[in-house]
């Protein structure tokens, strides 16, 4: 390999391809981004790759200057499973939807999360279909007027960080869109992390679901609204005349007021830890909704184990050491054979 | 112990130039093992050969039931052999139920050997017969009545073993039984017993094989035993093969042939599951398998693979193979090389899945959204599938396309002698990947193939994005226009067709033209050349002509059809190619369906020849 | 105001008997709801129409770019109207974009409306214009150049309404002026807005129409306007509906007829969406929607409904369509009442999701594993949409069976005008129960139909298990018996065929034979009765057939093809149907086949009629 | 309806087919077991509908003199829905296996659940696939040699509860195919349930992978390796030597030994309660794994909220009473019609 990706910009990732979302549209910023951290990440422009299914977001991989797939509907994963197991030297990123990864492919997501295979998952959250122009997703908010739902919808919503976390993640996250800065970290922690790293991005539809998240979108609302989360530090939430932590007991939440100065640990407030064993601490953060909690932001679990697709290759490698090289002709003579001689 | 020390005193040798056996019980019974065995020492004494394992559908019915029948039957010859046969000449019956079960099909006056311990009223009643049936048989069948259950206890009662496992070993008893029936050689079943047992299994398992074969020495009820000589086989080394293990061979020497890594993307289904487990077993030859969350990861990941550099593959059946269409549209949009097999079972729906049929050729051509071609070839013999995969994948890479394989349930659970290829002799079709980042575009195509070039991650200046959205031709980008769709799926359709001029043209069996021409494909290859080989000899004036390729069809197809005043088109199906040569060659081509679950009998196929060469000629 | 008060001074008045008028824009200009409205005036003056709208791909592509260019075209006249006309008379183009892309569809000398003030040099660039177009035009087209912008503020200026929304209205000034030009009545549009909107964008709306028309009244730019006298047109209470509208209602008026609740399960799919969006209004008609999280469980939640008593359908687009089939043939072993709505869009795999095509015939035909026949009709216009639904469901209910309805992203979104049928005409198919626990067998067929009995969940005594596996006719137990499982199979063959009974035989339009038959199915319906009557207005001997039985065929069909000398096929695909017809009916039909997207020209038809009536017969 | 379903047995419940499973299958057991609860739930038989997927498993509705449907692979969710959203007078019960519930099937498990449908699923757990012969399953142990893993599986397994619970489960809980008492009280409990009732039966698949479960099947064992969950109960097993109890903390699980005599609660020990709101409780004790902690048997969760069937009757209700039944011929001439009269 050439190291001259070591003089990459964000530029070099940008395509020549007209951009097709609409103004205002979230992508835009992930877009920007995700373009801002690929050249920091070591790796040759050529070595990435990114995978998307079907959908507005799944429309990234035309304006990402790698290797891409723009596949079918809900299969992303599947196909990035491919990549990545037969070609571990890749760097493989999927983009996707809610529609795209938890309503048709949360299959694919599941298992794909559950294998371990060690890729990034960005899945752009804007509760709504927004490439078949406005139909209710699955986390979209019960009651939720749209299209296919005009007496508002009656579908539970999925959160799809407990989803992962039900699935086993070893990695999860969530970011949101406009905050860039936040996001860039989350992308490269995502990057760093050996196996699936899925990271919920909150992502803004102003066609046909505006200001979904402006509570965290906007910087002032996104104080007492978002709980950001940092590994060894405390629950902590809320600005300096209200702060609030969070307290887990059995798994169950309670927020804690804290008095000015008051030291959060000795008042209850748990300590974020992103490498517990068990899933069920990042599942009780998951489970934090909104308005009575607030919404945790940040990498919620962060644990190591192995990979898929290094599992694979190590039998691969294991199988040739134990029993060589494979040789078609000894294959093809295994077993029990008869010669018939020339008359 | 020689086998070849034989002739006991007493008994009459008569020499025949086929026999078909038939080995039936309960599944628990090991018929299928018996048979196995049974095949191998056939082999090795040089006959030719070809077998059909009938398992019963659940995985443990219950014991003595008609469900839980299995059966195992082996064709032997001094000629040539092309079917397992329509009806077999000895049945071999663990119980009641096993006969019950197959005893309609024994030829006239056939042989039956029963375990005579089995016939208790209880076993008679699982097995459904309101009386024990064996009076009633006499006088049709020659009927071998031996105590097996007691004469393998007793061959058993000194060694230290419990009497299940005694009971268990009876099957070796009968197995020790017919090779001194048939003159056939042990060594290679001793060795084998020596492989994978020890102790007094081993041992035991020795014993019972002897004395079934001594039994058969002294025993009265067998005055005749039968030599069949050897066949005139073309010289080489051989080994047995099934059509799921030729498959699996297939895929692992296409990975070494082309120099490039397999990964192979499956979902287990009935009766596909095999080509799986046989290759994960080939790690050691950097082949990969993934065992996806359905058939339609499977495929998908096998498509990254294949983006990836890879020979992506995946195996199924046809429901698998379905749930596999859209994704197989997008191999087809992407133009990257992918083999997707369908292991043809019984349907529509679930239908009958260990039973055979081929029925998924439409599915294969037309299963997908919209004008989606792909090549479609079919395997026609066990031994075949291997070659059929090498082929598959040499298109694949050379077209940038996906194409399809079809075998089905017979080929995949039948098994044939296999004469061994020498490696060094088998294709070794170019993978070659794009580098030239000076000339590269994603669509540029291959002036002669068509093809666009393989251009895999990793290789720097190539980066470029592929998908299922109409795209340009040469760049490759998102395009809507009009009469570039039109041009990219006139594209895709003509690279199909140019791999036209990789089929050698096809070979009449008989006369090149005339009053009849049977035209098969596939799986039915065996039955088919067996009729018309029987009819000829019969001074009809039949030809034949068998088709692999199915999309595109060979050159000269169509000429030939037109030398025939009739075409007759036999498939296990309700008609599916004869609508396509009647649709692209407008002949008159008449089917011939059969849709039981069950292959073509040669008699079957011999009776509507005569029906056909008895007819006018339709206008 | 009225707009009967007509003839301004200094103008003239001229009758025409047809034109054709595409408004163009960006896709935030409002030209979908400009060209509704023109269409709906245009109704109401009593004139026979045709329209096509014409998205762009993406949401909201860049302003003023290509790719956000949206269309809507109206063809209306005092003749009959059988599609939105090759080429419009009249474009209307409110950017240069808008311009670019459809100059070329102009017929020669028409008039180009353009909004001059949106010739920026910024803009210019934007629609990839290196110069202005405009001088170069004036020579081929009528230019006609207004400063719509500037007007429209004008006729604003004393409103408080900020300058954005004022320029949101400027579609209604341009509507306004072509109300003038073609001398339409206004009030319908007036009333439309007062309901919509109210206070000053209300307000502000109707001061431009007006201000558009009283600017027709007086400029000098538009010399003349236009009379397009009424047409001949069948008594009736109309409507305009567009096919997506009348799937929708035709779902709806099924369960209405049938007395039956509906359910209907659905993934979103462009152009499928709107069928769902529809539906999803008319709880109160007791109809039940599902947004399923795919396709896959969308048909199988609409089984399961249909299991449980109610009219079960699932509408989708082809992807969508590819993934249903699996379980399409779960109904079809079942025998099950089922719709199965495919609205067809260019393809392969995701192809041009908003584009046109009719290639999913050989999927709804042949798209499962084994022979697996379904039932398949295709609407021909958006109308028929709405009979076609309830035949689907009738069908599906006396034979017990799902039924494919295939319509096409043309029939979807284009609109016609549609005589609302007297509900008390329409058919009322009977749905009736199995309650008879005495005679109860799963699979007791009626002699006529063969369908099996509808026997739901709730009846006492009538518990049974339907599935996938093999079954025994009658019982309905699990069945692998040979000869059983090919009884089956042929049986629920006939029974598709028997349906053939159920359809009226095909009437020809024009000599019953001849020279030349052209033979059209689904959604160009329109292009190729325009065409052929062209054709023979002009002396030509050609005659036409459309099928929307595509499964079975009607049974006059053979004959029919066979007392024509050359027998024309156009579809928008690759050749399925002519593949269809030639295996079928041994005659040698000549596909006529176009995949760009597009609909069938007129012009292209006249062509292909005049190359095909000068050949010599074919052998 | 008719109450004659009042005098109905266990035998009304049964067909006359011949049952297609191995000896010694655990299925027998679950199916005695449902047909023993079936008479005793207050409808008639005729109201029951059991509906599967593929697999040994899947084979069940055959053995049920009820309405029934064997479907396709994996699917059986999702044709139950349309029985169910359709006819919500009826009783709905999903039988399927680890393959079929949550390998091809895990999609529509997953959104089932998530729309709280008031159905009844039964998850028989043999971790393999037993009828296509033996490979390993979603729910099998990492390393398990199967056909398909020779070298041994590197998928890491999911736990079919967590995944319910990831998906918002309202309902969820754990059974042993051969506690016949046990078994019948869950049964009855997951019909009693408005909303999605998901039960994991363990299964032992004596053919493929026989004494999977061994340690909770066995009595004697089982009193050390099972925590029999009961509500308002402290989390406490073992024998009365060795009685442990399990605590939890920031989703942490910590086992606390418990001296003779020693009150649980106040040595730490959470009480189990079905009715947390947050998942989050039910997710910690799903997330205990063997050998370290005890297996949970019992329910879970069982939480009430709204179910889709009564949420979709109820907008058709309401449709009904806001805007009156609907007529056709209304609705044909809604909206702008002009009238062409005779001429
Ligand atoms: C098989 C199939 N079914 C349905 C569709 C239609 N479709 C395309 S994108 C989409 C939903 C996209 O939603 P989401 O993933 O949330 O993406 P967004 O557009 O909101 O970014 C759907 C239903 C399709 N393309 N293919
Ligand atoms: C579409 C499709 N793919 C694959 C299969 C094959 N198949 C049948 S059952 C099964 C797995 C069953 O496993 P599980 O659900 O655990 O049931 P068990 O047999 O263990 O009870 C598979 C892969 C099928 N019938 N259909
Ligand atoms: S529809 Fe929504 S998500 Fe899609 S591009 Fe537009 S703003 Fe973005
Ligand atoms: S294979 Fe296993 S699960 Fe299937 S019937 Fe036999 S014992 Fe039961
Ligand atoms: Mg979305
Ligand atoms: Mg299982």
């Amino acid at each position: 390999m050439t190291d001259h990706f070591s003089q990459l910009t964000a530029k070099d990732f940008t395509t020549d391809q007209d951009i097709r979302w609409c103004p205002g549209c979230g992508d835009y910023s992930i877009l920007a981004n995700v373009q801002r951290v690929m050249p920091d990440l070591g790796i040759p422009r050529e070595n990435f790759v990114f995978v998307s299914g079907i959908g507005c977001s799944s429309r990234f991989p035309y304006y990402m200057n790698t290797y891409g797939m723009h596949t079918i509907h809900g299969r992303a994963p599947a196909f990035a499973t491919g990549v990545k197991a037969s070609r571990p030297d890749l760097s493989v990123w999927v983009v996707t939807g809610d529609g795209d990864g938890l309503s048709i492919g949360g299959n694919h997501m599941l298992h794909t999360i559950r294998r371990n295979i060690d890729i990034q998952i960005l899945l752009f959250n804007n509760r709504v279909y927004g490439l078949t122009k406005g139909q209710y997703s699955p986390t979209s908010q019960i009651g939720m007027y749209t299209t296919s739902s005009p007496d508002g919808s009656i579908d539970y919503p999925i959160d799809p960080l407990a989803f992962a976390l039900g699935a086993g993640a070893t990695f999860v996250a969530r970011a949101i869109d406009v905050d860039g800065a936040h996001l860039q970290q989350l992308l490269r922690r995502a990057h760093d992390h050996p196996g699936t790293a899925m990271i919920e991005i909150l992502q803004n539809c102003p066609v046909y679901n505006d200001n979904e998240w402006a509570e965290v979108e906007d910087r002032k609302s996104r104080i007492d609204a978002a709980l950001v989360l940092e590994d060894g530090e405390p629950l902590v939430y809320g600005s300096e005349d209200h702060r609030r932590g969070i307290s887990l007991h059995d798994g169950i939440a309670r927020v804690i007021e804290l008095k000015r100065g008051q030291d959060p640990i000795e008042a209850g407030v748990a300590v974020h830890n992103e490498r517990y064993q068990t899933p069920a601490y990042a599942f009780a953060l998951a489970s934090l909704r909104r308005p009575d909690f607030p919404l945790p932001i940040g990498v919620f679990r962060a644990v190591e184990t192995a990979t898929y697709d290094a599992l694979l290759q190590g039998q691969v490698a294991g199988a040739i050491v134990k029993r060589g090289a494979g040789s078609l002709h000894d294959l093809l003579h295994s077993g029990d054979t008869w010669t018939v001689e020339e008359p | 112990m020689s086998t070849m020390s034989r002739k006991a005193p007493g008994k009459t040798v008569q020499q025949v130039e086929s026999v078909a056996i038939r080995f039936t019980g309960d599944s628990g019974d090991g018929m299928q093992l018996t048979g196995t065995k049974f095949t191998e020492s056939t082999a090795i004494a040089g006959n030719e050969l070809s077998t059909l394992p009938d398992y019963p559908a659940e995985i443990r019915a219950p014991v003595g039931t008609l469900a839980g029948v299995s059966g195992f039957q082996i064709h032997f010859s001094s000629r040539s052999v092309r079917t397992p046969a329509d009806h077999p000449d000895v049945l071999v019956a663990f119980n009641p139920a096993a006969l019950r079960a197959n005893i309609d099909d024994v030829r006239p006056s056939g042989m039956v050997i029963v375990n005579s311990d089995a016939f208790t009223s209880q076993s008679l009643k699982r097995a459904g017969y309101a009386e024990d049936p064996r009076p009633s048989l006499r006088d049709r069948y020659t009927m071998v009545e031996i105590p097996l259950t007691r004469l393998n206890r007793e061959a058993l009662k000194d060694l230290d073993i419990n009497m299940r496992d005694a009971d268990r070993c009876k099957n070796f008893f009968a197995l020790g039984l017919m090779y001194w029936l048939y003159h056939r050689p042990m060594e290679s079943t001793e060795r084998w017993l020596e492989s994978r047992f020890k102790g007094n299994v081993l041992e035991a398992n020795l014993r019972v094989l002897r004395a079934g074969y001594a039994f058969g020495e002294t025993t009265e009820l067998l005055p005749v035993s039968y030599i069949v000589p050897k066949a005139k086989i073309q010289p080489g080394t051989y080994r047995n093969i099934t059509g799921n293990k030729a498959l699996a061979w297939g895929i692992v020497a296409a990975g070494e042939q082309m120099n490039t890594d397999v990964f192979l993307g499956a979902y287990p289904i009935t009766p596909a599951s095999e080509v799986l487990h046989e290759v994960a077993r080939y790690r050691h030859f950097g082949v990969k398998t993934f065992q996806a969350e359905d058939e339609i990861a499977a495929i998908c990941a096998a498509i990254g693979a294949s983006f990836a550099g890879e020979l992506g593959v995946t195996t199924t059946s046809g429901p698998g193979f379905v749930l596999k269409q859209e994704a197989l549209g997008l191999a087809v949009m992407t133009e990257l090389p992918l083999v997707v097999i369908d292991i043809q079972r019984a349907g529509p729906s679930t239908g009958m899945p260990t039973k055979i049929e081929q029925a998924d050729l439409m599915l294969a051509l037309y299963g997908r959204n919209s004008d989606c071609p792909v090549p479609v070839i079919a395997a026609q013999s066990p031994g075949d599938c291997f070659y059929t995969v090498i082929e598959a994948f040499a298109w694949a890479v050379k077209y940038m396309t996906p194409v399809v394989v079809l075998s089905n349930g017979h080929l995949a659970n039948s098994s044939e002698p296999w004469r061994i290829p020498d490696v060094e002799t088998l294709p070794r079709p170019k993978v070659e990947y794009w580098k030239d980042a000076e000339n590269f575009l994603p669509y540029r195509r291959d002036p002669a193939t068509l093809a666009r070039p393989w251009a895999i991650p990793g290789t720097p200046g190539l980066e470029h994005r592929i998908g299922g959205l109409a795209k340009l031709n040469g760049t490759g980008n998102v395009s809507y226009d009009p009469r570039n769709n039109e041009e990219m799926i006139r594209l895709r359709a003509e690279k199909v067709a140019r791999i036209a001029s990789e089929i050698p043209p096809i070979e009449i069996d008989g006369p090149e033209s005339g009053e009849l021409l049977i035209l098969g494909w596939g799986g039915t290859y065996g039955a088919i050349a067996a009729a018309v080989e029987t009819a000829r000899q019969n001074g009809k004036p039949v030809s034949r002509i068998h088709l692999r390729h199915l999309n595109p069809f060979p050159k000269n197809l169509g000429s030939i059809l037109r030398s025939f005043d009739k075409v007759l088109v036999p498939e296990l199906n309700e008609g599916q190619l004869v609508r396509l040569l009647r649709a692209e060659f407008m002949v008159p081509a008449i089917g011939m369906n059969k849709v039981r679950g069950q292959p073509f009998l040669i008699e079957e196929l011999l009776a509507r020849i005569d029906e056909l060469l008895g007819e006018e000629v339709s206008p």
